[in-house]
């Protein structure tokens, strides 16, 4: 009970002012606009060669810069120069490595060659290794060392082409180990042979060795030259695998001893971008800073329509970036985050589906807004449709839900009617994402809306909208199949399905429930097999998973980088590649290897819809659903997008951050009368023990 | 009639502690801290209470083939009992005693007109025209139906034992304890019957996020307690009784590798333990998945590991009491007496050292229970606790954590795990407590 | 009708008593301990309750004192301290009256002084609460006080802790706290019934100098008679909670008029019985029963990184004697004189170190496992403690029939029973006993029990380890008795470990006086007993206290 | 002193050999090199090379704990479980699998978990203790009656319960401290308060309990009557001879745990996302980064036998009547 003391000292302890006890910050400086925001697992490693996860590539995407960018406002996604003058120039030649000009057949092409330009002028952000010293310290040196902030000396010096050819070098580089080394090498010319010859020698001899494909023309200009039509090329350019990297970067960082001290690439980047890296602590928090030799750069000035009215537009022209510091904290729990972001603590939110009801209802007319509640705080609400799918397998090679036979192909097209994906985004989505039609999500080339756009495997068009197929459909199919009512003739028992998935905890449950009663539907029984994700990757190599699920988030804003899911080729167990049902359809390969090498056409479009019928057709995926993205944002937070692909918003991104200290004091202020009511009551409790205590020692025997 | 690996387990224990209680009531000396326990007030009630948490614990352990769904899933006794709770399921959220979803939706009403609103469940005080104006009076009277009901049959079961008792087991009814212990029994009984009355109705404890009723969560949640609790000191006694005596006992190279071994295994942060051994399982059951083809048997494997690995892991610390306490006894005189008699070590181990030290390892089962108990809930929270499909109080507090952070807030869940999960273990520890005070040679007076 | 002396004494100081109580009444629960006793203490006399254990002469003084735990219901007409009630007295208040007017010195000086706390500090709290010293005067004080009880070195001895210290030493700081308030009376509740007999007669010399040095009033409580003779000047006999007979110690010893005083007096054992017992025939070319060359037994004392062994604790340290058939060697010796070590020795319970233990042919100590298992029957032993030489979860019937289960299996249920049968009969139990369990049974019956567990084997030798001393003097002679007629019936020789003189006057043949590991002197009782020649011997006769008359 | 202390040291080795080897085949039994390879590469893209190069990188290329094709004297050493061992008899405990220092992390991580740690075990012991003698000043009152059954329901309450609930109030509704997160220096005091507060409450319950009837069992102790027959009044009595004997138990209780604080509590930090080793732990359980996860049970196991160590001596510190030998 003396606790109560305590709370109260500690209190006064704490803080002087008692308006804000609950304030996680200790940075106090409002004219200082900061970001607060989160990371939930520690970045492994912040090198843009072997990063490929969307959690680092946060961070990444603030301090590096490739080549290009995804157009902060313009929707369908478009690339517009970033770091690169203008867009590349892209020559073809032929197998007798002849410039084709004119019109020509795409299959005459045997390279293409991409020419970038960068803008002059742009520096690096400071940082020691770009001081000669610094790359040959003495071993005491280094041993007196315990962060990257302990070099008093830092320096920079100007971005050249040279830079952009290097990381391609490292890219190829085993040692580096990228995880698009191997799929590179398929079109990058000399990529292969470059990593073969560099395999045994150390990693900062890559300079002085030449990459066949990868070429420097002029300082401020290079080349790289790619086997075939490849036209999806352009988008890697936009991604951080192709971001410039100093070589005095390598020779900084493979000093012995650094990488004891994790002072290494990995932890401490060395970019162009508009924010460095000022303090990595992945136990507690990560801090990125405006850099101060970010190159000119402007707010856009033209967007979509609806842009202007959200006032997407009020600070074109500007010079980027608006926020000072962005302070990530590690935040494991989803539960602390959004109470702290109800408190004004943190700036923007997404919408767990538990706080779902408190923060968004629905209109008649069925589209989202905001509760009252959130209003009056004067939160705003963005919702958006990710370019990200999320399906349900079936391992084309099992033996009782695979293969090309037409009753397999009916059973699975019947649990594709029965599973209600409606219900599923109803309940454990709140509605947020829509049914999948197909592969393709909305805002991907290729993608048709309304009745064209329609799965009419698995649905029916009724009075404006999609409606799925009757159950008895689903059990007419079962029928047909040979599983009467969920029979299985060998067994006489229901038919067994084994569901395998690695979501465990405290959702999974109803969610295991729920996939149960949808097979059940139609008399199917399915068992759940929970394992942890390498057991899950295991079956999915070896092909001895049934039914999963599983989802993929587009890397770039173009169809073939969801068909290749599917291509024939790219086999799992076959082929190692990203064909996780191993479906194989020579027809559908065929069109793939057509659709791939094309620009977006009109006749692109409709192979692009063949295809899709034939997957509709074959059912190796049920298209579950393309998840909505509904995030908060406070009052304070302007010129807010979502946007999906290469995340570089940050810089766009404004903070009133006055506003945003008043309205904190105005939602933080602490209660203390529980605090008093409890100190009294414990002294109420205590009274009848002094007296007890007094009476016992007035006692006598008589 | 299916027995899975528990029930096998909970038979076993059943028949191994009804065979306990039998000789230990033959022993005189046992006989008096068995009155004593008799005797005490809080000892009986919350004795009273465990018995009533493990009759149902009983009646789910008792697992067969359901005829009515089509795909023959295992359900026990008391789900067949419990059928309307099982399958009255909402759409989602619901409050305890509600009538209509906790958040709003979007009804089409027939006409094709749709409106924003809170939808009316499809169970819950389904039967209510107008639930405003009904639902409060007809919630009493049911109530007041089922706790009229539950005394009846309480009445009923007095009747009997007065009539057949009242003769020559006066005791049974005069003296105080007894009569507290008819009161609980009055209490539980009526309010059991009440709360089945009226979940007929409405969701007693609400319903949680994909609208399964809470209370039946709960229920089902008390046989994983009792497992967890009662499973991992059988598996764990025998290790610590014969690790500890012969350590205690043969003293030399024997007490220097039990030693060993428990040290080391004390040394060991248990979490890890658990976590691996429950990967362990996971790899087993996906390498023998055929093995596992119904989602109870693989949650049931996984109990029953996770009570292994927490038997494992728990037995150290009785057994170190019980080596010191052997090496008591050895120099006890009596066992001197022994040896100079020329009876075998073995003899003498089970003769004079077991039974001395049987009182400790009572206490300590009835101490550890509890314990075991809250640990489950904790694991469950770190993931590494028992299957995500079973029923179990871990897991629903580690559910009630998300549905805090709403606003408004879903506390039912918690509540009810609460009330549930609070009520065995004081339970248990309240009895606990006064079996150690009866056997404690210590506090004998 | 003359006045009794005691009459005499209370006409002569009616108005100096010190201490009176009048119906003073103690229950636990219902069964009343001290049941409506009055009695008065004069100033500067020795007052002495005695009584056997359990007749509630402790809580007497107690309760007095208000020391019992709570659930102990007091009720008295009046206690009186110099005329004033303490019954009135408020508890706040009384705290003066402890330790201040009324000292108390307990059994055990072991257990009740503070093991964490230096002796020094013990005695100064005393005084810091009753008087007020300054901090330099509280040292010399503690110093003197410390002479005053014949610490040696004291001011080493005052920062060191009770363990520190000996038995003997111990018991001088418990007088030395009682003492430090300077008390009118001092209570002292058995206060040398824990310790050696030598140390009890300086301990007793001590309490009589201090009395006299000080004129305080003492309140000996005490089962021993004898002792209490040489003490007090007026005894109460307490039997069940009631005082049965008070008066004057002369007048006691020469008309005690109540049974129990009788009884009480009868069952004294007296050294003299040895001389007047007639010598046992026994044809001395016979061979010994037991033979002991040069026994013993050594404990290691390990030191060191890798405990070697550095030097031994000689137990038993190079012992022969013999011991013929149908005759009783006392051993002798006070505690820690390994006495018992070398009867447990022999019974093989601990490793030997070394010697020959020759038993009827046959050489225990050489043998080992199974072999020894059935070579046990010859030799068997019975333990001071009937309370803890039997499982409290077995039935006498068996606790008597394991050592024939174990060392006759051919033996049948039904003739077993029967032996078990003629056992009790023989230690004069009912045979109903065989179905009833330990704690069903009074001390001297239980010793009875285990006698009869160790002949159920047909011994030629039992070692008997202080059978008798935790008994009461009125069951210790039974006891001895039961033995003599055994030894008389069946010829079992017995190996007797005993400190109490007495008891080896009666049953001993032979005695052999144990002293630091070694066996001192050696001989027949009555020469030991009438001319020792060791000087230890000596100390220890000299030391016993006899009857004054 | 200084022998014995070395001896035990000595002791400790083959214990944590064995601690070693145990966890060591927990792991190696649920996961391949491979396994641990790919959760470390991430998800997308990962080649059969990449695997291989990262075993080779990290020294998992080797057999697991006995090396057939090396020669002779190799056998034992050329396998992943010497390689990995080694260093950490020298308390090196090398670079995670995620390629970080781990000695580093520690150091860093040992402080939040201590400064919530220690704080609660002083506390709680204060107040355990203070509540202890109130029951047993109190002893067969109503008052002592009452605070049993008080310390029996608080026991009977999940921790869970307590930290929820706590996190619920006084953070979310009372808004008196931040819901969770941690900070360095002096301002990490408003984060630990509701941790600090939880764990003391939720440990009253038994603690009290445990105390009271350890307090129980020396007041039934003859030098307690002693004292009171010197005149020492009940309280002087408690707080001068009881409190004095009955804290050698406790105390050595205390010591036992001392070293294991640096382990940090699992449940509270990841409820109030501190970063100290107890979350570390879990999450290098659930990243399944063996080398991080071996390191702790090495540092958690060589603790637990420092533990083991300072009991021994605290006690012949606070108790007279022991010597080590």
């Amino acid at each position: 009970m003396r606790i109560v003391f305590l709370i109260i000292f500690n209190l006064l302890l704490s803080s002087c002012d008692l308006s804000q006890l609950n304030n996680p910050y200790s940075e106090a400086d409002p004219n200082l606009s900061i970001l607060y925001s989160s990371f939930s697992e520690r970045p492994k490693r912040l090198d843009p060669a072997t990063s490929y996860s969307t959690s680092e590539n946060s961070f990444l995407a603030q301090i590096y810069e490739p080549p290009y960018q995804y157009s902060y406002l313009k929707r369908p996604y478009q690339l517009e120069p970033l770091s690169a003058k203008k867009l590349p120039v892209i020559n073809y030649f032929n197998a007798q490595d002849v410039l084709l000009s004119g019109n020509f057949s795409a299959n005459k092409i045997a390279y293409s060659e991409y020419i970038i330009e960068i803008k002059q002028g742009i520096k690096f952000q400071l940082h020691p290794a770009f001081i000669e010293a610094n790359r040959h310290l003495s071993s005491d040196q280094i041993e007196k060392l315990t962060q990257l902030n302990d070099f008093t000396e830092q320096g920079t010096r100007e971005l050249i082409a040279e830079d952009y050819v290097y990381q391609i070098k490292r890219l190829a580089d085993p040692k580096v180990q990228s995880p698009i080394a191997e799929f590179m090498k398929e079109y990058i010319v000399g990529f292969g042979e470059f990593s073969q010859e560099v395999k045994d020698k150390k990693k900062i001899e890559i300079k002085s060795t030449p990459l066949s494909g990868v070429t420097v023309l002029s300082r401020y200009k290079y080349k790289i030259r790619i086997k075939g039509k490849y036209p999806q090329f352009k988008f890697w350019l936009a991604m951080n695998f192709f971001a410039p990297m100093p070589w005095e970067a390598n020779e900084f960082y493979q000093q012995k001893g650094l990488g004891d001290k994790n002072i290494s690439l990995n932890w401490y980047p060395i970019g162009t971008g508009p924010f460095f890296l000022e303090e990595n602590n992945p136990n507690q928090r990560i801090v990125l800073t405006k850099n101060p030799n970010y190159h000119e750069t402007f707010y856009p000035s033209e967007g979509e329509q609806v842009d202007k009215e959200k006032g997407l537009l009020k600070d074109a022209g500007r010079k980027l970036p608006f926020i000072d510091k962005v302070i990530y904290i590690l935040e494991k729990e989803t539960i602390p985050y959004w109470s702290k972001f109800l408190q004004g603590f943190y700036d923007a939110s997404g919408i767990s589906s538990d706080s779902f009801d408190q923060a968004v209802q629905f209109s008649a007319s069925g589209n989202a807004q905001l509760t009252e509640t959130m209003q009056d705080q004067g939160i705003r609400l963005q919702t958006s449709i990710s370019t990200s799918i999320f399906y349900m397998g079936f391992n084309m090679l099992d033996p009782v839900i695979g293969g090309d036979s037409e009753h397999a192909r009916k059973l699975r097209l019947a649990i594709s009617i029965a599973l209600d994906y409606e219900e599923y985004i109803s309940i454990f989505m709140n509605g947020r994402g829509i049914p999948a039609q197909g592969v393709l999500p909305p805002e991907i080339f290729g993608n048709l809306e309304k009745k064209e756009g329609m799965n009419q495997y698995v649905y029916n068009w009724k009075n404006n909208n999609y409606q799925r197929k009757s159950i008895e459909k689903a059990e007419q199919l079962m029928t047909e199949a040979g599983y009467k009512s969920g029979v299985d003739p060998k067994t006489g028992e229901a038919l067994v399905l084994y569901f395998d998935t690695t979501s465990v905890g405290a959702g999974a449950r109803a969610m295991m429930n729920w996939y149960r009663k949808q097979f059940e539907k139609i008399g199917i029984k399915l068992v759940i097999r929970p394992t942890d994700y390498n057991r899950f990757q295991d079956k999915i190599r070896d092909g001895s998973g049934q039914i999963f699920t599983w989802g993929w988030n587009a890397d770039y804003p173009d169809p073939e980088n969801f068909f290749f899911l599917l291509y024939g080729p790219n086999g799992k167990v076959k082929f190692k590649g990203e064909n996780a049902v191993n479906y194989q359809n020579s027809k559908f390969d065929q069109l793939f290897e057509q659709m791939r090498s094309m620009d977006d056409t009109e006749q692109r479009s409709q192979i692009i819809q063949q295809m899709q019928e034939i997957i509709r057709h074959d059912v190796p995926w049920v298209f579950g659903y393309h998840p909505k993205r509904f995030a908060l944002y406070h009052q304070w937070f302007e010129n807010i997008k979502p946007s999906f692909m290469a995340h570089k918003e940050l810089k766009y991104l404004r903070i009133d951050a006055t506003s945003r200290e008043q309205k904190r004091e105005q939602w933080n202020q602490a209660v203390f009368w529980p605090l008093i009511a409890a100190l009294v009551l414990f002294i109420l409790v205590l009274i009848p023990a002094i007296n007890a205590f007094k009476k016992r020692s007035r006692k006598t025997v008589q | 009639m299916i027995i899975l690996w528990t029930d096998t387990l909970i038979y076993l224990l059943v028949i191994a502690i009804s065979l306990a209680i039998f000789f230990i009531g033959k022993q005189p000396q046992m006989r008096r801290p068995i009155k004593k326990i008799g005797a005490s007030k809080t000892g009986m009630i919350s004795l009273v209470v465990l018995i009533f948490f493990v009759i149902i614990g009983l009646l789910d352990s008792v697992h067969f083939k359901s005829t009515e769904s089509r795909t023959h899933e295992i359900i026990s006794l008391l789900d067949y009992w419990a059928k309307p709770l099982r399958e009255q399921g909402e759409k989602t959220y619901s409050a305890p005693f509600s009538t209509q979803l906790y958040s709003k939706e979007t009804m089409t009403a027939d006409d094709g007109t749709t409106q924003w609103g809170y939808p009316r469940l499809k169970f819950g005080g389904a039967h209510l025209q107008n639930p405003e104006a009904e639902w409060k009076m007809d919630v009493f009277t049911k109530a007041l139906i089922g706790f009229g009901k539950g005394a009846g049959l309480f009445a009923l079961l007095f009747i009997f034992f007065w009539i057949t008792l009242h003769k020559n087991h006066e005791h049974f009814f005069a003296n105080p304890t007894s009569k507290a212990v008819w009161f609980v029994l009055f209490t539980l009984i009526s309010k059991t019957y009440m709360l089945i009355d009226l979940s007929m109705y409405y969701h007693v404890f609400g319903t949680d996020k994909v609208g399964e009723d809470v209370f039946y969560q709960a229920i089902k949640s008390i046989r994983t307690g009792l497992v967890i609790g009662s499973l991992t000191t059988m598996i764990m006694l025998p290790l610590a009784i014969v690790f500890g005596i012969m350590a205690g006992f043969f003293r030399g190279w024997v007490d220097d590798v039990i030693q060993y071994i428990y040290t080391t295994l004390n040394s060991i942060p248990s979490v890890l333990l658990i976590a691996a051994s429950i990967l362990m399982v996971q790899v087993y059951m996906s390498n023998h998945a055929e093995d596992f083809n119904s989602l109870i048997v693989r949650s049931d494997m996984r109990l029953l590991f996770l009570c292994l690995i927490l038997g494992v892991t728990s037995w150290t610390g009785l057994c170190r009491m019980l080596r010191a306490e052997t090496l008591k006894l050895r120099e006890m005189e009596y066992v001197q007496a022994a040896q100079a008699l020329g009876v075998r070590r073995g003899a003498i181990l089970i003769r004079h050292i077991l039974p001395n030290v049987m009182h400790i390892v009572l206490i300590s089962v009835v101490l550890d229970f509890s314990g075991l108990v809250l640990a489950e809930a904790v694991l469950s929270y770190i993931n590494i606790g028992v299957d995500p499909t079973t029923y179990s109080w871990g897991n629903m507090i580690n559910g009630a954590r998300l549905e805090m952070a709403r606003d408004p807030v879903v506390w039912w869940s918690l509540l009810a795990s609460f009330i549930f999960m609070f009520s065995l273990v004081l339970a248990a520890n309240l009895f606990a407590d006064t079996v150690r005070n009866a056997f404690d040679p210590r506090r004998a007076d | 009708m003359h006045l009794t002396l005691d009459e005499q004494i209370r006409e002569n100081n009616v108005d100096n008593k010190l201490l009176e109580v009048k119906g003073l009444t103690v229950a636990f629960k219902k069964d009343k301990v001290v049941d409506d006793i009055s009695f008065d203490i004069f100033a500067g006399e020795t007052f002495a309750l005695v009584g056997e254990s359990g007749s509630g002469k402790s809580i007497t003084a107690l309760s007095v004192l208000r020391l019992l735990p709570n659930n102990a219901k007091v009720s008295a007409n009046q206690i009186l301290l110099n005329n004033e009630s303490l019954l009135s007295i408020p508890e706040y208040d009384f705290c003066k009256i402890r330790g201040k007017r009324i000292g108390l010195i307990f059994q055990d000086p072991m257990s009740s002084l503070n093991p964490v706390m230096t002796i020094g500090e013990q005695i100064a709290e005393v005084m810091k609460i009753h008087f007020d010293y300054s901090k330099e005067e509280l040292t010399p004080a503690v110093h003197k006080l410390l002479e005053q009880v014949e610490i040696p070195e004291p001011q080493r001895r005052i920062n060191e802790f009770p363990h520190q210290l000996s038995g003997g030493q111990r018991q001088r700081i418990m007088i030395a706290i009682a003492l430090a308030g300077k008390p009118e009376l001092l209570i002292a509740d058995e206060p040398t019934t824990a310790l050696d007999v030598t140390i009890q007669a300086q301990i007793l010399e001590l309490l009589k100098t201090i009395q006299k040095k000080t004129g305080m009033s003492l309140w000996l409580i005490s089962h021993d008679l004898a002792l209490v003779s040489t003490m007090a000047d007026r005894i109460a006999v307490m039997q069940k909670g009631k005082v049965v007979e008070i008066g004057s110690t002369n007048h006691f010893f020469k008309q005690a008029k109540h049974p129990y005083s009788l009884k009480l007096l009868a069952a004294l054992p007296s050294m003299d019985s040895c001389t007047n017992k007639e010598l046992k025939k026994i044809d001395n070319n016979e061979t010994p029963l037991l033979k002991v060359e040069s026994f013993k037994v050594y404990y290691p004392i390990r030191k060191g990184f890798f405990k070697r062994i550095v030097d031994h604790v000689r137990a038993v340290d190079d012992v022969s004697f013999e011991l013929k058939q149908g005759s009783t060697l006392a051993l002798v010796g006070e505690s820690g004189c390994g006495k018992t070590t070398l009867g447990k020795g022999l019974v093989n319970l601990i490793p030997t170190t070394a010697g020959r233990v020759l038993l009827n042919g046959i050489e225990l100590n050489q043998l080992n496992g199974d072999e020894l298992r059935q070579k046990r029957s010859v030799i068997q032993i019975v333990f001071q403690d009937p309370f803890a030489s039997m499982n409290p979860r077995m039935l006498v019937g068996d606790i008597i029939a394991e050592g024939i289960k174990a060392l006759h299996s051919d033996i049948n249920l039904v003739d077993r029973q029967q032996r078990v049968a003629n056992l009790l009969k023989q230690v004069e139990l009912p045979e109903s006993s065989a179905l009833r369990y330990p704690h069903e049974f009074s001390g001297g019956q239980r010793q009875r029990i285990c006698i009869a567990r160790a002949l159920a084997v047909e011994p030629k030798l039992i070692v008997c380890d202080e059978p008798t001393s935790a008994l009461d003097v009125s069951v210790q002679a039974q006891i001895i008795e039961l033995l003599q007629k055994l030894q008389k019936e069946q010829g079992v020789s017995y190996l007797f470990i005993t400190h109490n003189l007495a008891v080896v006057a009666e049953i001993a043949d032979e005695v052999a006086v144990m002293h630091k590991g070694k066996i001192v002197e050696h001989g027949h009782v009555e020469q030991v007993l009438t001319q020792p020649q060791h000087p230890y011997t000596q100390s220890l006769l000299d030391a016993v206290p006899v009857l004054a008359d | 002193m200084i022998k014995y202390i070395l001896r035990r040291i000595l002791y400790a080795l083959p214990l944590l050999m064995g601690v070693n080897i145990l966890s060591f085949i927990l792991f190696f039994v649920v996961n391949s090199p491979d396994d641990m390879a790919r959760m470390q590469l991430g998800q997308k893209h990962v080649t059969e090379q990449a695997v291989q190069n990262w075993k080779h990188q990290h020294g998992y290329d080797l057999p697991l704990l006995w090396n057939d094709r090396a020669s002779s004297n190799k056998k034992m050493t050329e396998t992943i479980f010497y390689q990995k061992s080694i260093g950490l008899f020298l308390l090196d405990f090398g670079v995670s699998d995620s390629g970080r220092n781990i000695s580093e992390d520690i150091k860093q991580r040992m402080w939040p978990s201590l400064s919530i740690a220690l704080p609660s075990l002083i506390v709680g012991l204060l107040v355990n203790i203070s509540v202890a003698l109130m029951m047993v000043l109190f002893r067969n009152s109503y008052l002592e009656f009452s605070s049993i059954v008080l310390c029996v329901i608080l026991m009977s309450i999940s921790s869970l319960f307590y930290i929820i609930g706590g996190q619920f109030f006084i953070g979310k509704l009372l808004k008196l401290v931040p819901i969770s997160g941690y900070d360095t220096g002096f301002s990490a005091i408003k984060f630990l308060i509701l941790p600090i507060v939880i764990s003391v409450i939720s440990g009253i319950g038994s603690g009290a309990r445990w105390y009271r009837t350890l307090f129980l069992e020396e007041v039934e102790k003859d030098y307690v009557r002693t004292a009171r027959a010197k005149g020492l009044t009940e309280t002087q009595v408690l707080f001068k001879h009881v409190l004095k004997n009955a804290m050698i138990p406790i105390l050595t209780g205390v010591v036992v745990v001392l070293p294991l604080l640096f382990m940090g509590s699992l449940i509270m930090e990841s409820f109030f996302s501190i970063p100290g080793l107890g979350s570390y732990t879990i999450d290098a359980i659930n990243s399944q980064d063996f080398a991080i996860v071996r390191a702790m049970v090495f540092l958690g196991s060589v603790l637990y036998i420092f533990g083991l160590i300072l009991t021994d001596i605290s006690y012949t510190i606070v108790d007279p009547r022991v010597r080590l030998s």
